[in-house]
């Protein structure tokens, strides 16, 4: 058992101190790529909280990422509010929007669920290009570089920002390390595999599922937020249905249920999109093939993959 | 006659099934009995081609059964009536005959003499299959399955959840059915039910066969039943 | 009337998407990508075929589905079968597919949206304003299709084999069905009624790359609100969407319609999760 | 390397890189500015280059994406090392694109309509010197409106940013004009059928003012002749945006006989063309009708992708004003620009003549009206550069780098 | 039977469409004893402990349990106040370990050492050497047991077996009559089985169900020499 923790500790923090140290060592492209992929990660986890541990297959997770993209933008934008009061605002208002949806999403289950949430996603998507003239619509708002300054640092700076993202990567993969390995992530796996014997057991499926969603949508707020303010633009492009299911083909191709599958997923297509635009103009088409390889290769994902081939640990 | 041989398969990296020989004839009743988890569901699958067999061979009069996609093993006549029913559920009564009955091409005389034998069934052929009762589900179950013709029988723990009066309803059919030549493998727990109906009865341990005793002359206080199934 | 020739379209689509979801289990996110593909294929062949626009309309409508159906029984075999139709993996696969035929349809045909002559141009001219005859014709044409696909399913052999594979598979192999041909005939036959709908859309809506987009996601919904395994119950969800903003658009701005069309739908399924017409999951 | 470039030693190619909607929506433009951007490098390296060395441009696709663009953008300054980014048109790649251009002290030289660089919403790095925007463009065109086609309007326009900008400009612009609009018709963006919109047009409209973009627009100009049929119809002004890369003569575009079009750049050769018209054809590879002469089918982005050619022999007179050397010199160039006014008609701007305003990053230039008449589209008007004059609402050059 | 109530059923009613599944039952549990529930298939028995487990809603009738009325208590609230099912359909968590399946139980009732405590749970029903295998990969039978160890590792005060033995070899039967028997008094046991000699050696108390009503209740001897459950369930 303590040989397991030890394994699974000594893991995720060797990757954090990993990237930790890669704003020193790679090239400024790769750093600048990593940062925002982190920050995309953070996203992707939050995404796996609801998805891969606890069976919530939604597709209207950009409507989280865009509560916290919009609910820090338009405060700064408009209001004129601080960046940290702002960031906890689109915080906040991811898991805000995770709870008004959950509550009523949650009523349905399996495909229901999945189209609900891609509903209410739209309509959001729809909604923030109905208001144009407070959000520009699809066009979007630039977030001053001037109130993209947390705590003294300002974000705008490659280093800082590359901190800034590793920090919140860091709090959210730590985080969500311990909630799976704690016995409410039990539970959340619980819920995935058999909701009904759940109930037999003494669990409250609709709560505990509106707790994971929750806490997904409070991730998903994070990285819509920490991604307005790191980079300056709050789009509505970021509450389109492709960014509902980029965190879910992140999840799939990284291992869904895994802790660092969604970092790896992430990582692997932007670099697949990265590489492959350079190496030829048809490069949907690389994408395309590569994506259907590795689902050939490994089905359940990469870190999944490995689980199954006797790294039956990894969490 | 059915014959496996040496039979290997399992469940990826898992062997259940360990070098299995068995043969049942027209006319028989084979049982087969083991331990929870000894392989006999296992068994039944790698003869319907469910489970793939990694080594060994199954026969049927002389014909390769192991290696044919599964589909194509009930097409020579092995009917297989799986532990758990697994009626299509949503289907109607008919639905499900008529399924049974495309397998190998049979028409309306093959479904009425099935019938004949559940007329139960025959009332309510509009009925949705899920909702029957326990008892007429594995009735159906096994009706399907005889709406091949088959030469051979795989039942597998076919009293399994049902009242005491049906037990010994399907104890009769199987009995019935031994008399039109069909080779009958069942597998089956309770030790009364083995008795009255078995020839020969095959004792499964880790994936093999290890003793096949004739039913004739077996008690219910026989040494093997206390080695193989623990009484 | 609009309304009612894009929920005839949406139907046919929908229809498809209805038989892979609930025979197979796979969520087919290419399956917008055969409607594109059924549009863009009209469009080479309506171009290569000389003569009056029917004469290669016509053909269009029959080869078209036929291509898109080949392509799609080729991905079953070559990648969905080889995953075991796992749900997950799926999607993925799907996800490439989508890439795949995108960039196909971009490299080949190109980004521009094409127009294709509809057979005939009968105008059908009311008092107030006009109204084209070949949208009517697209409608009756949806009906006859949908009338087809029904009997299939209801009343062949074909359709029973397909209840039977979608409700335990491993049992109906070991009644005879060659599961593996019925998944690659529903993957086919769901793809082609999407090429079909895209045949019977482009002489009003262009053949256009990304075009799959939309129908994607209506279908998504239609099969949904319309309860799995319910073909009246995706009729009638085709209709629903296909009317409803339009209702609800006599009231507010048409954006802010399609807003609460949107709610509202979803709605109808956070109170009535089986769908219109399905059956509540025991 | 051909002798004709200076010295050995400056030799090493300038790096531009260019961002295309290779993919994505804007991938019907992307094509044709890519090809643009292609016969002007031929053009400028023919010629010697900028400064004396080759010039080289990295194309690279950007998915009409924001998150893509700004991405691209980042590749461009620290992988690429580029010296100057320029190529994007949709406003949310330019929008998206823009700070990261700033931060990573880029210029950044968009070939987009918006009118968000004139309105003071980028950053010193951003610049429009390639195109007028679409402020400018509708108030030139709203007073010939008003006094040729009709007084009372509606307008049909995209329920987006895009759409608002026209309708933000246009609503005064025509009441200035002594004109009013009569209706707004905000098309929803998810819209691919347009039938059940059109009865919204009041019956004593006498202008339809259009304005859509996105693969639906044929549908669109498609319905509206349905609509109307043969009898009797208001006047018809829309923008060429609608049917860029569109063959007039396609099958349900009758209908468009006798309406007219803005156009940023005639895509059928008028018959008064100036001198270099077709030196810029001959070298975009486009006929006469505005089709790649390879494949009369391929119909060009014509009255756009102008933008991207003289984009680039502005940066070409950028460099050279600045005396550019390598990256050190980025800001310099920038200024280079700013310090920009008059831009001659010429085979560098073979669109029209222009005048460049340093403090709002923008160009203003000439616009045409055509008419469509037996399938093409002729030229009926040309507005003055004033027509199209406003305030400054920024200036950048108080800005800091 | 001096022993108090645990749970008294009045008019328990449950209609799926025209079929009446349970339809007016009365019924009474006394604190720790074994009482089995039979009576032929559809008869109601899975329907009618799924009404007090609230598994299914009430339709009409009333539940107490514990002297507390709980006919419109949530199921998982139910299962906290000390109501434990086991599936007629084994409904285990196939993708976990057989661990995390007991600990699932064990944690939902609060309790200490999750480990040992699980770990002491599987060991009753045999299973401890096979606590790191993927529940799904365990045969029928053995999923049978773990089923029953979750609903022990609950330690309910009234434990619902819905045919616990079905699938079991006989060997595992009689291990299973003991640990049932090990489990009264502190827990009631409400046994529904079709397996006769496991009935009648177990319990202390039979009720017989059919179509939706209570036949007859009684002792083994009453029911075994009452007619009319012959007739209907027995067989002859
Ligand atoms: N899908 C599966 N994957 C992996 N292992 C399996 C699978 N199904 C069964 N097994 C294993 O195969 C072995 C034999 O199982 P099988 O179902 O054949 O047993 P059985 O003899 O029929 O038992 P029972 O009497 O309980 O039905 C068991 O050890 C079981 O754990
Ligand atoms: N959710 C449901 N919807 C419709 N009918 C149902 C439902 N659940 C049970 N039934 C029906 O109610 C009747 C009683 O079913 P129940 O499962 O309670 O029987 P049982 O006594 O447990 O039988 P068995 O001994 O076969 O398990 C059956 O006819 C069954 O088909
Ligand atoms: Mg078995
Ligand atoms: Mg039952």
């Amino acid at each position: 058992m303590t040989g397991t923790a030890t394994k699974v500790w000594a893991l995720h923090l060797g990757v954090l101190a990993a990237l930790l140290a890669a704003q020193f060592v790679l090239p400024a492209y790769h750093a600048g790529n990593l940062a925002r992929i982190m920050v995309l990660a953070v996203y992707a986890m939050g995404f796996n909280i609801a998805f891969g541990y606890t069976g919530l297959l939604s597709l209207g997770h950009a409507l989280f990422f865009g509560a916290g993209l919009y609910g820090m933008g338009m405060l700064v934008a408009l209001a004129g509010w601080g960046a940290g009061a702002a960031l906890v605002a689109g915080i906040a208002a991811g898991g805000a929007m995770a709870l008004a949806v959950g509550l009523l999403a949650l009523r349905t289950a399996g495909v229901s669920f999945m189209i609900v949430t891609l509903m209410f996603a739209q309509a959001g998507y729809l909604t923030i290009l109905y208001y144009t003239p407070y959000t520009r619509g699809e066009e979007g708002i630039v977030i001053d570089r001037a109130a993209r300054v947390l705590l003294g640092f300002d974000l705008s700076q490659d280093i800082i920002r590359y901190f800034a993202a590793f920090a919140l990567f860091a709090a959210a993969l730590l985080v969500k390390l311990a909630l799976v390995r704690s016995p409410f992530g039990r539970v959340m796996v619980a819920m995935r595999e058999n909701e009904e014997r759940s109930r037999m057991l003494g669990y409250d499926p609709f709560r505990i599922k509106l707790a994971a969603l929750v806490v997904s949508g409070i991730y998903a707020g994070a990285a819509g937020a920490a991604y307005g303010l790191l980079f300056g633009y709050v789009g509505a492009s970021f509450a389109s249905i492709q960014y509902s299911i980029l965190p879910l083909l992140y999840v799939l191709l990284g291992g869904a249920g895994t802790v660092l599958g969604p970092f790896l997923g992430a990582v692997l297509m932007f670099y697949l999109i990265d590489l492959a635009s350079g190496i030829t103009t048809a490069h949907l088409l690389v994408v395309g093939v590569a994506l259907l390889v590795l689902v050939l290769f490994a089905p359940k994902g990469i870190l999944g993959a490995l689980r199954d081939r006797g790294l039956k640990w990894l969490p | 006659m059915l014959k496996v041989r040496e039979l290997e398969a399992g469940y990826g990296a898992v062997t259940v099934l360990r070098g299995l020989t068995l043969q049942a004839a027209p006319g028989e009743v084979l049982c087969v009995m083991g331990r929870n988890g000894a392989g006999k569901s296992t068994l039944m699958k790698a003869i319907m081609g469910l489970v793939p067999a990694n080594a060994g061979e199954i026969t049927l009069d002389g014909t390769r059964v192991s290696g044919l996609p599964a589909h194509e093993v009930p097409r020579l006549g092995i009917g297989y009536v799986p532990q758990g029913r697994r009626l299509f559920g949503d289907l109607t009564v008919a639905e499900n005959i008529e399924i049974g009955l495309m397998t190998r091409r049979h028409g309306p005389a093959t479904r009425d003499r099935v019938l004949d034998l559940f007329p139960r069934l025959r009332e309510r052929m509009g009925q949705v299959s899920r909702t029957l009762s326990g008892g007429e589900q594995q009735m159906l179950a096994i009706a399907r399955a005889l709406c091949i013709e088959p030469k051979v029988l795989l039942l597998d723990e076919p009293t399994e959840g049902l009242q005491p009066s049906m037990i010994a309803l399907i104890r009769e059919t199987v009995v019935a059915l031994k008399a039109t030549g069909v080779a009958t493998v069942l597998v089956e727990q309770r030790v009364d039910a083995v008795l009255s109906v078995a020839d020969r009865v095959a004792f499964v341990d880790h994936g093999r066969v290890a003793e096949v005793v004739p039913a004739a002359g077996m008690t219910h206080n026989s040494p093997e039943f206390l080695k193989y199934v623990g009484i | 009337m609009e309304g009612l020739v894009m929920s005839a379209v949406l139907a046919l689509t929908a229809v498809g998407l209805a038989l892979v979801f609930g025979v197979m289990r796979v969520v087919n996110v290419a399956h917008g990508e055969f409607f594109m593909l059924g549009a863009v294929a009209a469009w080479f062949v309506t171009t290569w075929i000389p003569g009056p626009p029917a004469v290669g309309f016509i053909a269009a409508l029959v080869l078209c589905p036929l291509l898109v159906a080949s392509v799609a029984a080729l991905a079953d075999t070559l990648v969905l079968k080889r995953l075991n139709y796992d749900p997950d993996a799926t999607i993925v696969a799907t996800i490439g597919l989508l890439y795949i035929l995108q960039q196909a349809a971009l490299s080949l045909y190109g980004p521009d949206a094409r127009p294709v002559e509809a057979p005939f141009t009968l105008r059908v001219q009311f008092p107030w304003f006009g109204y084209s005859g070949y949208k009517l014709a697209v409608i009756a044409a949806a009906a006859v299709i949908l009338a087809g696909v029904w009997l299939l399913l209801a009343r062949t052999k074909i359709g029973l084999v397909m209840r039977a594979t979608q409700i335990d598979r491993e049992t109906a192999r070991a009644f005879g069905i060659n599961v593996d041909r019925v998944y690659a005939g529903v993957f086919a036959l769901g793809a082609g009624l999407a090429a079909v709908a895209a045949v019977l859309i482009v002489p009003i809506q262009q053949a256009h790359y990304l075009m799959g987009h939309d129908p994607l996601l209506l279908s998504f919904i239609v099969v949904i609100i319309g309860g799995l395994g319910s073909l009246r119950g995706t009729l009638v969800a085709a209709l629903l969407i296909g009317l409803s903003d339009g209702v609800i658009s006599v009231f507010f701005s048409p954006t802010l319609a399609k807003i609460l069309a949107t709610l509202f739908v979803a709605l109808v399924l956070v109170f009535r999760p089986q769908g219109l017409m399905g059956r509540r999951a025991a | 390397l051909p002798a004709r470039f200076a010295s050995a030693q400056s030799a090493a190619p300038i790096k531009l890189g260019f961002q295309l909607h290779r993919t994505g929506i804007g991938a019907a433009y992307g094509r044709w500015y890519e090809r643009t951007a292609q016969a002007a490098l031929t053009l400028v390296n023919e010629a010697g280059g900028i400064n004396g060395r080759p010039v080289e441009i990295l194309f690279e696709d950007d998915g009409t994406d924001p998150k893509r663009g700004a991405e691209v953008m980042e590749k461009f300054a620290s992988q690429s090392n580029c010296d100057a980014v320029f190529g994007a048109l949709f406003s949310h790649v330019v929008v998206g694109t823009a700070p990261r251009a700033g931060e990573l002290k880029m210029p950044y030289l968009v070939c987009s309509e918006g009118h968000h660089v004139a309105s003071g919403k980028m950053n010193r790095w951003t610049l429009q010197p390639g195109i007028t925007d679409v402020k400018s463009q509708v108030q030139a065109m709203a007073p010939w409106i008003s006094s040729t086609l009709g007084k009372k309007v509606t307008m049909i326009f995209p329920d987006y940013a895009f759409g608002h900008d026209h309708r933000d400009a246009f609503v005064p612009a025509i009441q200035a004009a002594g004109g009013e609009v009569i209706e707004q018709i905000a098309i929803p963006p998810t819209e691919t059928s347009f039938t059940r919109y059109l009865p919204r047009i009041p019956s004593d409209t006498e202008v339809i003012y259009h304005v859509m973009v996105g693969p639906a627009v044929l549908t669109f100009v498609k319905e509206l002749g349905e609509f109307y049929g043969s009898g009797d119809r208001p006047q018809i002004f829309g923008f060429i945006d609608s049917l860029e890369a569109v063959n007039i003569a396609s099958p349900g575009l009758e209908f468009l006989e006798g309406t007219h079009f803005w156009e940023g750049h005639c895509r059928y050769l008028q018959e008064d063309a100036g001198e270099h018209e077709a030196t810029y054809r001959a070298a975009v590879g486009v006929d006469d009708t505005g089709a790649s002469l390879a494949d009369a089918k391929d119909v060009s982005t014509y009255a756009h992708m102008f933008s991207v050619w003289e984009t680039l022999f502005i940066l070409k007179a950028g460099m050279e004003a600045a005396g550019y050397q390598g990256p050190a010199d980025r800001q310099k160039l920038v200024e280079a620009i700013e310090a920009m006014t008059d831009m001659p008609y010429g085979i560098e701007h073979p669109q029209g003549a222009k005048t460049f305003n340093g403090k709002t990053h923008q160009v203003f230039g000439l616009q045409y009206i055509s008419k469509v008449e037996g399938g093409k589209l002729v030229k009926v008007h040309t507005t003055s550069p004033e027509d199209g004059m406003y305030p400054d609402e920024a200036d950048y050059t108080s800005m800091s780098f | 039977m001096a022993a108090v109530a645990l749970l008294e059923a009045r008019a328990l009613t449950r209609h799926f469409g025209g079929l009446r599944a349970v339809d007016g039952v009365d019924f009474d549990l006394a604190q720790g004893e074994i009482h089995a529930l039979i009576g032929p298939n559809g008869a109601g028995k899975t329907t009618f402990v799924s009404l007090l487990c609230g598994r299914v809603p009430v339709q009409s009738g009333s539940i107490r349990f514990a002297g507390q009325d709980i006919t419109k208590m949530p199921a998982h609230q139910r299962v906290r106040a000390g109501i434990a099912y086991t599936f007629q359909i084994t409904a285990i968590y196939a993708r976990l370990t057989v661990l995390d399946n007991i600990a699932l139980a064990v944690q939902s009732r609060g309790a200490g050492n999750l480990a040992a405590e699980s770990m002491a749970a599987l060991d009753r029903v045999g299973l401890a050497s096979r606590a790191d295998m993927l529940a799904g990969e365990l045969s029928y039978g053995h999923q049978r047991l773990l089923e029953v160890a979750m609903g022990l590792a609950l330690r309910p005060r009234l434990l619902i077996l819905d045919e616990p033995t079905q699938g079991l070899a006989n060997s595992e039967i009689d291990a299973f009559k003991d640990l049932v028997r090990g489990v009264v008094p502190e827990m009631t046991v409400l046994l529904i089985e079709h397996n006769m000699d496991v009935v009648m050696d177990l319990a202390q108390r039979i009720t017989v169900l059919n179509f939706g009503q209570v036949l007859a209740t009684g002792t083994p001897d009453e029911i075994r020499a009452n007619p009319a459950v012959q007739t209907a369930y027995l067989g002859g």
